[in-house]
């Protein structure tokens, strides 16, 4: 190609040690007859115009993956043969630190990892190291930590519709999805003086109780919201191009979602009707009625249906949280010096991006002795290879919005 | 000498036609300096226009209303310092926007502004802007491939297909509408005479065709004018690579195309060249379509105080735009520290209001009709641009051939053929 | 239209195209040689354009600037040029290429002196406004036969283009 | 499950037991290959969640690698724990769940420990060549492969 391909330098341009493109496909079929994949890659076809095959480096530095994700595809002309992700640009060790500090020092820390999302990592924390601790938030907590959690959820999806949309062409849909996910930092900011990583719970509870007016504040956004959403969708969901674009596009079988281990929207919109807030409820999520959406192709059309619907559902939940919040205090009785027994536990919750788990070790001291993130990023990821094989250039970048990773939380 | 230069204003034809060097190369200093600051307002008006549609001020720091961001911007990007990649081709690398601006530039000089306000009137006016708007793909490709890089030559491989493809649309439904400069029709659809039974492919006789036959092309044997028109709007949309099919610069697939490792001065050749042809083109639909430099129903509103008060709309355009200026000085905040900027958009209205009070008087304003209508007309479409952007996610590349080849071309084969059945027929 | 400094344009456009084909064939990079041999179509126009052929001009522009060399482009780049590049230019052949062009020289000197008087000098009359509706005429009447098969032809290559990238799809 | 379980493999599993209201095991490296095929295929676990290890320099068997496993039909979750030695290696999951690949690359990235039968073992979040497995309990917290740093990213210390 050309003079000089830009894969082929003695040291490559890009930081990292990696010199060659071998790139060896993630085999999606387990070697077990039922759970063998539809999906059956070919080797592309020789031919007499046998063009050469293009190795591009999509990222660190690129303005559609999100972050410092780095895709090296393996191309034949537009069309794609094989992707190897390369992360780990943004490791910060948090699993390491974890072991270092104690458990309320570390609190602060899980905010980082899913920055879109912090509450939500806040809430699968605390509620972990409390059951190791076998104490239990008031009700009151709880409900301030659904409602926290599920305007949470509101304002990640917002963003990833976004840049969803911005990724595939539409751009006006990232400024109404901006306007009105600043509403809910706003509420935010006023509840913890935070917006982005609110450090909004505490182990046992909340820190602070709800400031005069939540309420009200929080009834206003349900209000102001709805017509919003309404509004994204006459943008998207009938637009011509915007259907050609999504449907059938990064298609991912029920098993194959499920041999991936993928979760959140990704797994629901392959048709799996299940959610851990259902499924296994924490918090007060038992106390409320709301409708799992799925999808039925798994298809990028169906993950962004799914998706819309789940912020009418949060604020279905986020009615009847605010409607029936309980009196009483907001912080169970913790001890100052938090040394849970010796022993493990594993819990997990349902992020915006799937299931977010914290499996932690304790050794009866003050810090725990590991802490295991199981991050939804970082395991959705794994299913872009077998999503984008065959596909074209463009639907990588609509696959890797559509996937809703945060490369704070896949790296950590 | 003398005589040579004022022997050319008694004419009634273009200086190309009439020979008369010096007032061609006076035309083409006009045009050229004329598309340069519609290039830059442009800049302006699509920052403003997308920034509105999406709840945003966009620029608001320099100048008032960031009117003087696009001189700002000049300077920034002439000032930048110049890369040129190590491996590139250093000369195909430096002529590649040259080649694109000079393409987009060569193209107004059959564009027509008014019957006698063009350069000069080809007698193959319409295929030689057709032929030199197609070279600027030339450049696209020969800029992706200097730039030894990845992104490039796949947006320069993209562009090259696209541009190939759409223009085989765009030559039909231009065709269709060439075909109507020679058929009289009937009924409501183009009444009138004139036509000797030869079409032409001059600009200005296209014009004139339209204006013969009392009707624009647009209506003409309806809906097939119609739908060759919308042909056409799609296919030009896709030649100048903008949004929805920005596939060669698409942002968040390609970083941007064919020109992501262009900076500075380059650079901004590139932009120069893509809102030139858009205009370009717009000014073809414009000529092709909508009647060119003549105002609304020339045939239907006929007489003097009719012709009076079309004639009027260039003042009031100009004294409108001046008092939307005005009142957005008083709606300037009273503080110091705005009162250079509250100035400065006050003497950006009385420079309009003056401008517009010059437009009224009688012989600037014979003079200056045509040239208003035409700019308003492909000043609609330069809206339409922006409303596109702001609007459409991006095609996929198998999407945009799919409706090149399987959609645009067949109905503009079809209209072509059901434009001569008609024109035989009626 | 009237032309303007004809003998200027003539030599200028002559010695343009003269330059690109040299450069056609001397340049090691395919892609400065494409560059070349469009500058040499241009002027070519232009020479079109001064013998009042406009139509013949402004298809030369459309056909092989704008489509045909895009085309040569677009299989220059995507072919690996690499191998090619390193290779000698000019193979065993010029002893041939020499004799060839040598033997076209004298046939053009012959024709020039020999043809002085087939062809006289006067200038050509300016048809140019009714240039594009006689070729129409021309196409459509007299040459009918040969337009139609040369269509017929170029159909045979598209479906055969077709047939053959239909593998691949 | 679990009685039946341990009929089939006897002393292999070494403890089944429920902490907090969830249930583990602890078994033997010997059946795991097996038993996770038949927790898959048997007894419906067909979703793997995680797979992680922790390390214990003080033991013997100095690392617990842990499955932990969910299905979809019971609604039930389990983890599966194994004991080994340093530079022992553990059979790969991936040919029972496609997502232990990129959980077992993170694995050996942090601990170093082998999976025979993974189809590419490569450190996944540190690069290729970094010295050290940093979730080990020996490897200290601000320690860095400082030879890399240096060669590079072109600064002295990573610190």
């Amino acid at each position: 190609m050309g003079a000089g391909e830009p894969g082929n330098r003695e040291r490559p341009i890009i930081m990292t040690d990696r010199t060659t493109f071998d790139l060896k496909p993630i085999d999606p079929k387990p070697a077990d007859e039922k759970y063998l994949s539809h999906l059956e890659l070919g080797e592309p076809d020789k031919t007499f115009l046998d063009s050469n095959e293009l190795v591009i480096n999509m990222g660190p530095q690129h303005p559609a993956t999100h972050g410092v994700l780095r895709v090296i595809l393996k191309l034949d002309g537009e069309k794609v043969l094989g992707t190897e992700c390369v992360i780990g640009y943004l490791h910060r060790g948090v699993e390491k630190i974890a072991e270092n500090r104690t458990y309320t020092m570390f609190n602060p820390y899980v905010d980082r990892m899913d920055y879109v999302a912090a509450v939500s990592n806040g809430l699968g924390y605390c509620e972990a190291v409390e059951k190791l601790l076998n104490i239990e938030a008031p009700p009151r907590a709880k409900y301030i930590r659904v409602i926290l959690t599920e305007l949470n959820r509101m304002a990640s999806h917002q963003l990833w519709l976004g840049t969803h949309a911005l990724d595939i062409g539409a751009m006006t849909p990232l400024f109404y999805t901006f306007r009105d996910r600043e509403e809910i930092l706003k509420i935010f900011e006023k509840y913890c003086g935070a917006r982005l990583t609110t450090h909004a719970f505490r182990i046992g509870g909340c820190q602070y109780e709800t400031y005069e007016g939540f309420e009200r504040d929080v009834i206003k956004f349900l209000d102001f919201v709805p017509p919003k959403i309404d509004e994204y969708e006459e943008l998207l969901t009938t637009n011509r191009i915007w259907l050609e674009r999504t449907k059938n596009v990064g298609v991912i079988s029920r098993a194959d979602a499920i041999a991936l281990g993928v979760t959140g929207p990704v797994l629901r919109a392959s048709g799996v009707k299940w959610d851990l807030r259902k499924a296994q409820p924490y918090a007060a999520y038992s106390d409320f009625d709301f409708e799992i959406p799925i999808g039925t192709n798994g298809d990028t059309y169906d993950r962004y249906t799914v998706r819309m619907e789940e912020m009418r559902q949060s604020l279905r939940i986020i009615r009847q949280a605010v409607e029936k919040i309980p009196e009483g205090p907001i912080m169970a009785k913790v001890p100052k010096v938090m040394k849970p027994p010796v022993g493990e536990i594993y819990h997990s919750i349902e992020a915006p991006k799937g299931e977010l788990g914290y499996f932690i070790v304790s050794d009866g001291s003050t810090q725990p002795y590991r802490v295991r993130v199981r991050p939804p990023s970082f395991v959705n990821l794994q299913a872009l290879d077998i999503m984008v094989r065959g596909a074209l250039v463009a639907d990588v970048i609509a696959v890797i919005g559509t996937l809703d990773i945060v490369l704070g939380e896949v790296d950590r | 000498m003398l005589d040579y230069i004022t022997s050319y204003l008694s004419s009634n034809t273009t200086p190309g036609q009439a020979g008369n060097v010096f007032w061609a190369f006076v035309y083409i200093m006009i045009v050229f300096g004329g598309i340069s600051v519609a290039v830059m307002a442009m800049n302006w008006l699509e920052r403003k226009a997308l920034a509105h549609f999406q709840i945003r001020l966009g620029p608001m720091r320099v100048g008032p209303h960031g009117l003087l961001q696009p001189i700002a911007d000049a300077i920034k990007l002439m000032t930048k310092e110049d890369i040129i990649p190590a491996e590139a081709d250093k000369f195909v690398f430096w002529i590649a926007p040259l080649i694109i601006l000079c393409a987009s530039f060569a193209v107004y000089i059959v564009v027509p502004f008014g019957p006698t306000h063009a350069i000069t009137d080809l007698n193959i006016g319409i295929l030689f802007m057709l032929g030199v708007s197609s070279l600027s793909v030339l450049g696209i490709v020969m800029a992706g491939w200097a730039s030894n890089s990845h992104y490039p030559l796949i947006g320069a491989l993209r562009s090259s297909a696209q541009m190939v493809s759409y223009e085989v649309a765009m030559g039909m439904a231009v065709v269709s509408a060439v075909l109507m400069t020679s058929l009289h029709g009937l009924g409501p659809y183009g009444v009138g005479v004139g036509t000797s039974g030869t079409g032409t492919l001059s600009m200005i006789g296209i014009v004139q065709a339209q204006q013969e036959q009392h009707v624009w092309f647009l209506f003409k044997f309806f809906p097939l004018g119609f739908i060759a028109f919308g042909i056409f709007a799609i296919a030009m949309v896709a030649e100048t690579n903008r949004a929805p099919f920005d596939l060669p610069e698409a942002e968040s697939e390609l970083t941007a195309g064919f020109h992501t490792e262009y900076s500075g001065l380059r650079w901004s050749l590139f932009m120069l060249g893509e809102y030139a042809a858009m205009i370009a083109v717009s000014s073809i639909a414009v000529t092709l379509w909508l009647g060119g430099w003549y105002r609304p129903f020339p045939n239907a509103l006929t007489g003097e105080t009719w012709d009076l008060v079309f004639s009027l709309f260039p003042g009031l355009t100009f004294l409108g735009l001046a008092v939307i200026a005005l009142v957005g000085v008083r709606r300037m905040p009273k503080h110091p520290y705005f009162r250079v900027q509250t100035i400065g958009l006050a003497g950006f209205g009385a420079v309009l209001a003056f401008i517009g009070l010059i437009l009224f008087v009688p012989p600037v304003r014979d003079r200056i009709q045509d040239i208003f209508w035409f700019v308003a007309k492909v000043g609609g479409f330069m809206y339409l641009y922006i409303w596109y952007r702001a609007t459409f996610p991006r095609y996929r590349f198998d999407q945009l051939m799919k409706v090149g080849w399987k959609v645009l071309l067949p109905i503009g084969i079809g209209v072509l053929i059901l434009t001569a059945v008609l024109g035989v027929v009626l | 239209m009237q032309p303007v400094a004809t003998t200027f344009f003539f030599y200028f456009l002559s010695g343009l195209t003269l330059v690109s084909g040299v450069f056609v064939i001397t340049r090691k990079n395919p892609v400065h040689s494409a560059l070349a041999l469009i500058f040499g179509l241009l002027a070519q126009a232009g020479l079109y354009l001064m013998l009042y052929a406009p139509f013949v001009a402004g298809v030369q522009i459309i056909l092989y600037a704008g489509g045909i060399m895009v085309l040569f482009l677009f299989v220059i780049m995507l072919v690996n040029l690499e191998r090619s590049r390193r290779e000698e230019q000019f193979n065993n052949q010029w002893v041939i290429g020499l004799l060839a062009a040598v033997a076209l020289g004298v046939l053009f000197v012959i024709v020039y002196v020999k043809g002085k008087a087939l062809f006289p000098y006067r200038i050509a009359q300016p048809i140019e406004n009714s240039n594009t509706q006689q070729i129409g005429v021309m196409l459509y009447g007299q040459y009918m036969f040969a337009f139609e098969i040369a269509s017929l032809l170029l159909l045979v290559a598209i479906i055969g283009a077709v047939v053959m990238a239909k593998k691949r799809i | 499950m679990i009685s039946k379980l341990k009929g089939q493999y006897g002393s292999g599993i070494c403890e089944a037991n429920t902490y907090l209201g969830q249930d583990y095991m602890v078994v033997d490296p010997s059946i795991v290959s097996d038993l996770l095929q038949i927790l898959r295929n048997r007894e419906e676990f067909d979703y793997c969640v995680d797979i992680t290890a922790a390390h214990y320099p003080e033991r013997e068997k100095q690392f617990d690698v842990i499955w932990i496993l969910y299905s979809f039909t019971k609604n039930e979750r389990i983890r599966v724990k194994m004991m080994i030695a340093d530079g022992e290696s553990v059979p790969s999951a991936v040919p029972v769940w496609a997502t232990a690949n990129w959980l077992e690359r993170e694995v050996y990235d942090m601990f170093g420990i082998r999976f025979d039968g993974h189809p590419d073992l490569k450190r996944i979040l540190l690069p290729d060549g970094w010295k050290g497995h940093p979730l080990r309990k020996d490897y200290g917290i601000i320690q860095q492969d400082q030879e890399w740093v240096q060669a590079n990213l072109g600064i002295e210390s990573g610190q």
